[in-house]
């Protein structure tokens, strides 16, 4: 037992409050803010290292034992998502000083954004599958009103999508979650894992396909994959772009953390259909989000639907379903979030110095801004897996794997779209970064006289440093990964450690 | 019983549901409270329905008495209920803030005043 | 709203109905009702107030800000879980207090009393944001 | 220690970019001093260690198959060589032709990264290790063909470059993979014991297929060759350096270096030795019309690596040596000819030969050096070019005739191309242009000077004294093959069938020469044809299309779409896994009907009904209070009278601000069609009817026990609560309950964010 | 008189105490038992009207129940025969009340007693709208009307 | 005994609950519904509670029951007369049997004020 | 025997309620018709506490009692406070 599992939930609440009580000073909002993110942060390193040490560590809330009460799990899997929640957090919290007006923070901007973290790693910790469901809430309610501030045209355009979207995936969770405790009469995930295990009747097995299918469209919307991504290049490059930069980083992986979770822990009796199943989605998921990519023309859209790729990436280990294959995966999300996060802080920075996000008014920021283009090269590199970055290894891994598993049409698919990524990748380079900027057109600033201020800068340069170490440190980092999907896979400790050999 | 009342959660999703594919705010609104009820009722009765005692436990006793309702479902559909209280008044609030930044509460009409009718490409 | 009879009606019921609201409040651990119940008819017997009298006579009723009330319900639920946290148990682990009452059976208190009295707060202070704002922006 | 070297020149690009801030002109001189030191130590290892090649293997990503290993045995410190050796004169020849611009940092930059990469790829001893250096490859050519990025024409070659590199890379990475796994090492040099696992493995022709994808993309092979010429848009030092010495051969290293691991089979020689040819004669025909200088050498540098993949292919120790022979000797006058290029470039401002003339006067020294390498190009003895066609000859004598013929063009072309490049500019009477720029004409200086001169006096020292360089030539080819083998090199032979080949194609080149004029009228024509780089572009326009118009289809900003789709979609899947796995099962027991419970149930569905079709918005609200009532009462009749309790309540304030914000808002409408509202119809029944089964399936399914039983027994003894609900509330799953009085809190937050906030004009969003 | 309210309760809550249990029966038990001694003693004590009111409240509570009851009966009989025989008619109607308590009361109760129904007051808290639904004689039910607010205010004053 | 007392009173409190939906289903205008709903529905509560409070014959339940009639006595009467006069803001027409409106002319719909009769003419 | 009677009156009340909710024709009309519904709903829970002799049903009237009023209040605030199509002009 150990009170740390639930510090990662508990201070970024505890700021949030914080910020929500000092409603008149945003002075005082901003200083709660960043100082709670370097708390979560320490806080987050301290678990994750305690994990690395222990394998697993299991708290039981309110001292109820599992499965009555409410358990927190921190398994290595939970603990890399939460410290990179944490890293995240740091990164956005500190690019937000600069980028984060005082309406905005007013409007109880910090607050909001500590409870999304609240939200992301309650979600990341949780054995029990409602107390998931509560946590999605936390985050997507979060996410609404951040994505909502302001109340630009767009903007609202944008949120309504992703609010009525979101709801839809949150009703869907809710039915699946009733049906789920009809059979099994229990919520927590070790037990549910351990009940479907002993299910033998060919008609509850064929039901609990059918949930399975169920939560993979609940965890599926939130996670952005075909055909359920709409939402999401409707909405991303709408909010300001510290907020996109922490929905990019972290909502969609929680979507993919709990497809994983749960079709490693619980929905694992017919994995011929159901793995299979997400194999085709991630094929899918990658070319549709990598075609968007291809034929948007603004900044941030090309981003958007560059996650709905990826997104694919993650879901192609868990459909391969090997111990490396979901390392891969691991690793994958681990990338992404890094890269993710700061490809969308670097275009903040175009955008605010650029004055727009459509690439055709953009340009002449290699020349201007070389700084900035090396911060935007690092992560873009990775993120069409140009090694040694880390998205060369999360790709490579992929690959090997579904080479592996003989699964050569996907492997083939997965390629094409790194090319593919490339392409839009060098689009996004090309346009705004080497392209002249574009003479004529009046409402294009004098780019060379911006200053850039260290708020604006260092997260990203914090987080282009992650990506490099990542990939420089692939060893002990793929090692860490790779010991993930061995656990993943054999979800047993994961039961005995809740369950306390029940 | 439960037969009908499956019957009533599907009447309530299918409502639901066409209200949502509407291309008016205000009734998709409705389709989402809708939807939240449907779901609510759901998660009530397939966990099973009871017409024993309330899960209260009496004054003289200290275990709640067979047979009484499954209390797990109630207190996640109470749960449910309060949370989708919060995000139905938000939901409105956003429409209500769309609406007057657009003056329309036809979608088509906001998606091509908001997008410049470029939401794709 | 410019109702006579109402605004009258309503200045009486609503110290009646606070009182109710806690009761169901105390009662809840026990009997139907709780944090919840009993903020939601808080919020109700505020709300009934704000139509009599408008948001802004109401807010002065309430006299601190809804932000204020549910920044303390937070704050609240957040500490009654934190105190078992300095006796060495997990978060949220009940601590109790027997209060003797003579010659009855003595009063439970402990923090999911506190934990429950922060989400009469938040309840409340929420639900009357709701309406407050809706008042006063729509 | 030794890999430093490898890594220094990622060390000098950071250095670069900072001492060309500091001492702009000096810059190059003093960077180059780095690839002459690694040319000496990497000459001095090939001279001394290659009986016994040094090797090393570092810890890097061992749990994948990487590892810092590398190994230093002849072929690749051949080819450090020539990267070293021919980077060190593009430094100093960089430092004269970019003297003063403004991006020069940038260059040298991209440069040395590049220059590492190279060395990285010839000496990895580790396939993936490898394919990083390769790609690293890609990127930093990308950026050097991009140089001049304000033009559209220099980012579209980069990006073709990179693009089509890139594809065969990605290709060649899956084919590492399979080998690596297949043979359960990526270490190269373990990999040469245990290649006949891999040719055994019926994933070896995939693997193959793969890796030479690879292997073709980057020496820019038939069908990938167009890209190499779109290139010239680099600045000379660049195209002297990426596509006459260094990156173009790196395709042609990994098919000399895996030729122990993958080579010998049918399949390995058919395909390359076809493909080969055809590059040599498609390289040779598409040089012969050009008027750039550039593409002129940049087409026959494609014959010319067609030409070493053909050899590659037969894998024979002659061919490795003709193959190893041809690669030196083309590095050497392929470098110069390109500087030389450049120089007349920068000098007089164009490159295309129809224009130049008469530059011999006013650039001796170019001029010569122009002449030496374009006699080694064009194989006269004693040349080193000479020494390469002989031996390839006899290799090609022994071989098919159609590839002899194919070489045999192919030289004959190299011949025609040689004499362009030497006559045209230098010793042509000049062409009379009105204001041209020839009057100012100077010789290049120094630095840009230097490189070409020693590169073609080398050219012609090794022809010269080529007996001497044998020993290398051998150490060279035994590491190729993996085997001991004897090799000699002289540079007269006698009058061999191989010379008197040489000859007659130094005859019938100098011969068509003069006709070139009128030829190059008709290749013209001929280039018109749609080639590969059409297919390619129509397949780029292709995807790029059908990505439109999917995207268009599926994300068309229409949310009813999106929602109809994603409902279909669950609806569909569910539904259909449900009835196809035979998931149906009605429950045994049920409870009896009341008749008041149904008249409930009637209400709250005509109330559904009624909501749908409702014309007002506040009767619409007016159904859903009821609908809510009568389900709260439901609640309370199965035993449930907190949520009873809490659903009125709810219910009720919802309907207050429904009716609040509604009466706001525009009036009912449907705007939609009567077609949509029947398919809308048509799911919601869908959505209903699964949800019913649903439901029923999840009763009829209801295996084990809940584990409520804990909370009754408990609530009251440990929780210290009569009313269980409450107790699991705020005790047994208190957790919950502190999410969602946070969801509400948020909520609060949300629509006081939204109504209450103001777009103040000239509020600045971003604060210092 | 809120003196003598206050001396009550507490001697109900005294009775509570002295039992040792705080039961609804032991306070009501303990308000009447309190209702009487104090009456008993009401010489010794100022003088109110407490006394009166107590009482004559309980009265009129179980004549406004009557009264309900009736009105109750006559609209289910209006509701359930096939033809109306209502004649509605909107009367203003100018009270003798004229504190807000006074107002307020005699509007709910008009409400709740035969054939009216409070609509509004006016502005300045003279006049009461009352739909009245047999009301074929104006002046009629405008006595009917007195009536009631006389018993009322009777009561109050 | 207490049984069919209990049960009695709740019968003729679901009358009364009846007959006042009778009334709002049959009377010809709004203000003659609400007679039917203030009244009628009212009693029915006081019954109901009444047989409620004799079935569980228990003071605390009794006090609870008689709160809840209290409530509605208070409450009924000026919900009625907060819908007739929002009613007769909306125009809502009075039955055409009706013989005379005094109110007529009476409300400013601006301010939202009404006159006495004094100020009438 | 006679709880089913009171229930039948009680749902046949609610369904007469209902008819009017849906019937309107004006919106004060379906205010008063859910606030009828209301009622009958307390007779209901009344009923239900007296069969399943649970006592504790009675809070929940307590609790709907009040916010039948509230809601009824906020519907007429609005109806007075909006515009509708058949205000006098
Ligand atoms: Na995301
Ligand atoms: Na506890």
């Amino acid at each position: 037992m150990t009170n740390l599992l639930v510090a990662p939930i508990l201070i970024p609440m505890l700021f949030g409050i914080l910020c929500l009580l000092s409603f008149k000073s945003t002075r005082l909002q901003r200083i709660l803010g960043f100082v709670g993110t370097i708390v979560l942060f320490c806080a987050s390193l301290g678990l994750f290292f305690l994990t690395l040490k222990h394998e697993i560590l299991v708290l039981h809330i309110g001292s109820w034992p599992a499965p009555y009460g409410i358990t927190l799990v921190s398994d290595l899997f939970s603990a890399i998502m939460q410290l990179l929640t944490s890293i995240v957090g740091l990164a956005v919290g500190w690019y937000s000083l600069a980028m984060i007006g005082e309406q905005r923070t007013a409007f109880g901007f910090y607050a909001l954004f500590h409870f999304l973290l609240m939200g992301v790693n309650g979600s990341f910790l949780t054995a029990d599958i409602f107390n998931l469901y509560v946590w999605f809430e936390v985050m997507l309610i979060s996410s609404f009103v951040m994505m909502a501030l302001g109340g630009e045209r767009a903007q609202m355009a944008g949120a309504l999508k992703y609010v009525v979207i979101n709801l839809i995936s949150s009703a869907i969770f809710l039915a699946a979650l009733g049906i789920l405790y009809g059979i099994a009469g229990t919520l927590n995930m070790a037990d549910l894992a351990v009940k479907f295990s002993q299910i033998d009747s060919n008609s509850s097995r064929a039901l609990i396909s059918a949930l399975a299918v169920l939560f993979l469209a609940a965890f599926g919307i939130k996670a952005a994959i075909f055909p359920l991504f709409f939402w999401l290049p409707a909405s991303y490059h709408t909010p300001p772009a510290a907020i996109a930069a922490v929905f990019s980083g972290l909502l969609t992986k929680v979507g993919v953390y709990a497809l994983i979770r749960v079709f490693t822990l619980i929905f694992i009796q017919d994995t011929g259909f159901t793995h299979t199943l997400i194999l085709v989605l991630s094929c899918l998921t990658m070319l549709i989000g990598v075609f968007g990519a291809m034929v948007q023309h603004e900044f941030r859209r090309v981003l958007s639907f560059h996650i709905v790729s990826q997104i694919g990436y993650m879901l192609m280990g868990l459909g391969l379903f090997t111990p490396l294959a979901l390392a891969a995966s691991v690793f994958y999300i681990m990338h992404h979030i890094l890269v993710k996060t700061n490809l969308f802080l670097v275009s903040g920075v175009v955008e605010y110095l650029g004055k727009t996000a459509d690439l055709n008014k953009l340009g002449g920021l290699y020349r201007s801004q070389p700084l900035l283009a090396i911060l935007f090269l690092i992560p873009a590199m990775s993120l069409a897996g140009i090694p040694p970055l880390s998205g060369f290894f999360a790709k490579f891994n992929l690959i090997k794997t579904g080479l592996l598993e003989s699964q050569y049409w996907v492997v083939g698919i997965a390629l094409i779209v790194s090319l593919f990524t490339l392409y839009s990748m060098i689009k996004l380079w090309n346009q705004a970064f080497w392209k002249p900027a574009p003479p004529l057109s009046p409402d294009v600033p004098v780019v060379q006289e911006k200053v850039l201020c260290k708020p604006m800068i260092l997260p990203i340069v914090l987080l282009a440093s992650l990506t490099i170490l990542v990939g420089v440190g692939i060893g002990p980092v793929f090692e860490i990964a790779m010991r993930t999907g061995v656990q993943l896979f054999e979800p047993a400790r994961y039961i005995t450690a809740v369950l306390g050999g029940l | 019983m439960e037969i009908i009342l499956a019957i009533m959660i599907g009447g309530l999703y299918a409502a639901a549901v066409y209200m949502i594919l509407r291309r008016s705010l205000v009734k998709i609104l409705i389709g989402i409270v809708l939807l939240s009820q449907a779901t609510n009722m759901l998660i009530f009765v397939s966990s099973g329905i009871t017409r024993g005692n309330s899960p209260v436990i009496k004054a003289e006793e200290t275990v709640l008495s067979q047979p009484h309702a499954d209390p797990l479902p109630q207190a996640l559909v109470l749960t449910a209920i309060v949370i989708s209280f919060g995000l139905t008044a938000f939901a409105l609030a956003l429409t209500y803030r769309a609406y007057k930044s657009v003056k329309t509460d036809d979608l088509d009409k906001l998606r091509s005043a908001a997008m410049g009718g470029e939401e794709n490409v | 709203m410019n109702s006579f009879i109402l605004r009258v009606t309503i200045r009486y019921l609503l110290p009646l109905l606070l009182l109710f609201s806690i009761y169901t409040f105390l009662r809840g651990h026990n009997e139907p009702g709780g944090g919840f119940a009993a903020g939601l008819i808080a919020a109700a017997s505020l709300s009934l107030y704000t139509i009599a009298y408008g948001a802004k006579r109401a807010r002065q009723v309430l006299s601190i800000d809804p932000r204020f009330l549910i920044g303390s319900g937070l704050l609240l639920a957040l500490i009654s879980g934190l105190i078992p946290i300095l006796m060495g148990k997990p978060f949220l682990s009940g601590v109790w207090l027997k209060i003797p009452i003579p010659r009855n059976t003595p009063f439970d208190i402990g923090t999911p009393f506190f934990f429950d009295l922060g989400v009469f707060f938040v309840v409340a202070g929420v639900t009357l944001m709701f309406v407050f704002i809706f008042e006063e922006e729509i | 220690m030794t890999s430093l070297v490898v890594f220094a020149g990622f060390f000098a690009a950071l250095f670069a970019l900072w001492l060309t801030k500091k001492w702009r002109t000096r810059a190059g001189l003093i960077l180059s001093v780095l690839p002459f030191l690694q040319v000496v130590f990497f000459l001095y290892l090939l001279f001394t260690k290659t009986a016994e090649p040094v090797r090393m293997n570092l810890p890097w990503g061992d749990i994948i198959g990487l590892s810092l290993a590398f190994n230093f045995d002849g072929l690749g410190l051949l080819f450090a060589v020539l990267i070293s050796g021919i980077g060190f004169f593009v430094c100093l020849y960089a430092s004269g032709y970019l003297k003063g611009h403004q991006d020069l940092g940038r260059f040298y930059f991209w440069l040395f990264i590049f220059m590492a990469s190279m060395l990285g790829v010839v000496l990895s001893d580790n396939l993936i290790l490898l394919f990083i250096f390769w790609e690293l490859t890609s990127l930093s050519s990308f950026f050097l063909i991009g140089f001049k990025h304000d033009e559209q024409r220099s980012r579209d070659a980069a990006l073709q470059a990179l693009l089509v590199t890139g594809l065969g890379g990605l290709a060649m990475l899956a084919g590492f993979v399979l080998i690596g796994e297949i043979s359960g090492t990526y270490v190269i040099s373990e990999l040469f014991h245990s290649g006949h696992l891999l040719r055994e493995s019926t994933l070896y022709l995939p693997a193959l297929i793969l890796v030479l994808a690879g292997a073709f993309t980057k020496s820019a092979q038939f069908p990938f060759h167009f890209w190499l010429p779109n290139a010239m848009e680099a600045p000379t030092p660049v195209s002297a350096y990426l596509h006459s010495a260094t990156m173009v051969k790196a395709g042609v290293y990994l098919l000399a270096r895996l030729l122990p691991i993958m080579g010998g089979t049918a399949e390995w020689q058919n395909i390359i030795v076809v493909v080969g040819a055809i590059t040599t004669v498609i390289g040779a025909i598409l040089a012969l019309g050009q008027t750039d200088l550039k593409r002129l050498l940049a087409y026959s540098t494609v014959s010319a690596l067609g030409t070493m993949t053909m050899l590659l292919g037969y894998g024979d120790t002659l061919a490795v040596k003709a193959c190893i022979i041809f690669i030196t000797a083309h590095a050497f006058y392929k470098g110069a000819l390109f500087m030389i290029a450049g120089s007349i470039d920068h000098e007089a401002g164009t490159r295309d030969i129809r224009f130049l003339g008469g530059l011999a006067k006013k650039m001796p020294v170019t001029a010569v050096t122009a002449a030496v390498a374009a006699l080694s190009m064009a194989g006269v003895i004693p040349f080193f070019g000479f020494v390469a066609k002989e031996v390839l000859y006899e290799r090609v004598l022994q071989a098919n005739l159609w590839v002899l013929a194919a070489v045999v063009f192919a030289a004959f072309a190299n011949v025609i191309v040689a004499i362009l490049i030497c006559i045209n500019p230098f010793w042509r009477r000049p062409v009379e242009i009105s204001d041209s720029p020839l009057k100012t004409i100077h010789e290049a200086p120094v630095a840009m000077l230097t490189g070409p001169i020693v590169l073609a006096f080398i050219g012609l020292m090794v022809g010269v004294f080529a007996s001497g360089s044998g020993e290398i030539i051998k150490a060279v080819v035994s590491a190729t093959v993996q085997q001991s083998v004897n090799i000699k090199l002289a540079l007269w032979h006698g009058l061999t069938p191989p010379f008197i080949l040489s000859l007659l194609t130094l005859i019938a080149g100098f011969g068509v020469y003069f006709l070139i004029p009128y030829l190059r009228i008709l290749l013209q024509k001929l280039y018109r044809l749609p080639g590969p780089e059409k297919i390619y572009q129509l397949s780029w326009q292709f995807t790029l299309r059908f990505a439109s118009i999917i995207i268009d289809k599926l994300q068309n900003g229409y949310l009813r779409y999106y929602l109809s789709t994603i409902i279909i979609s669950v609806i569909g899947g569910a539904g259909l896994t449900l009835l196809l796995k035979g998931g149906l099962q009605l429950p045994e027991q049920l409870l009896a009907p009341r008749f008041y419970e149904i008249g409930l149930v009637l209400i709250v569905l005509i109330a559904a009904f009624y909501a749908t079709i409702a014309k007002s918005r506040l009767a619409a609200v007016a159904s859903m209070g009821a609908i809510g009532f009568s389900i709260s009462i439901l609640y309370l009749l199965f035993g449930a009278p907190d949520l009873s309790m809490t659903q009125f309540l709810i219910e009720s304030l919802t309907v207050i601000l429904f009716v609040v914000a509604f009466y706001h808002m525009p009036r009912f409408a449907d705007f939609s069609s009567p077609h949509a509202r029947v398919r809308d119809v048509f799911i919601a029944l869908f959505t209903g009817a699964l949800m019913t089964v649903l439901v029923m399936s999840s009763l009829g399914n209801r295996i084990f026990p809940p584990i409520s039983q804990y909370y009754a027994e408990n609530a009251y003894l440990l929780g210290h609560g009569r009313n269980v609900v409450n107790v699991i509330l705020i005790d047994f799953r208190g957790i919950d309950t502190l999410g969602e009085i946070t969801v509400l809190s948020i909520a609060a937050l949300g629509v006081f964010a939204l109504l209450k906030y103001r777009n103040r004009k000239g509020s600045k969003e971003i604060s210092k | 008189m809120s003196f003598y309210i206050i001396i009550n309760l507490f001697l109900a809550l005294a009775w509570a105490a002295l039992l040792g249990s705080f039961s609804p029966q032991n306070l009501l038990f303990g308000y009447l038992l309190g209702f009487l001694v104090l009456f008993l003693s009401r010489r010794a004590l100022p003088q109110s009207k407490y006394f009166e009111k107590v009482p004559k409240g309980v009265v009129f509570f179980l004549f406004f129940l009557w009264e309900l009851l009736k009105a109750s009966i006559r609209v289910a009989i209006d509701v359930l025969s096939p033809k109306h025989h209502m004649r509605p008619r909107v009367i203003a109607y100018k009270m003798k009340a004229h504190t807000q308590a006074e107002i307020v009361l005699l509007s709910n109760l008009l409400t709740l007693t035969p054939g009216s129904l409070s609509l509004d007051v006016s502005s300045d808290h003279t006049v009461l709208y009352v739909h009245s639904i047999y009301a074929e004689d104006e002046e009629k039910a405008i006595a009917g009307l007195q009536q009631l607010e006389d018993k009322l205010l009777d009561l109050l004053r | 005994m207490e049984k069919i007392l209990s049960e009695v009173m709740m019968l003729i409190g679901a009358t009364f609950m009846l007959i006042a939906s009778l009334g709002v289903v049959r009377l010809p205008d709004l203000f003659m519904r609400m007679h039917s709903n203030t009244k009628s529905a009212t009693l029915g509560v006081f019954f109901m509670m009444l047989g409620l409070s004799i079935h569980f014959g228990s003071l605390s339940i009794f006090i609870r029951a008689l709160s809840v009639v209290l409530f509605f006595m208070i409450t009924a009467p000026v919900a009625a007369q907060i819908i007739a006069r929002a009613a007769y803001f909306s125009g809502v027409p009075l039955w055409k049997e009706t013989m005379s409106d005094a109110l007529e002319g009476h409300y400013n719909f601006s301010t939202h004020t009404l006159s006495n009769l004094d100020n009438d003419d | 025997m006679m709880i089913n009677i009171i229930f039948g009156m009680l749902i046949l009340g609610m369904l007469l309620a209902f008819f009017r909710l849906l019937r309107g024709p004006s919106l004060p009309d379906r205010v008063v018709a859910l606030d009828l519904l209301a009622i009958q709903a307390v007779g209901m829970i009344a009923a239900h506490a007296v069969r399943s002799n649970q006592s504790i049903y009675l809070d929940v009237a307590l609790a709907l009692a009040l916010i039948t009023f509230l809601s009824t209040i906020a519907f007429a605030f609005h109806i007075e406070k909006g515009e509708l199509p058949w205000k006098k002009s």
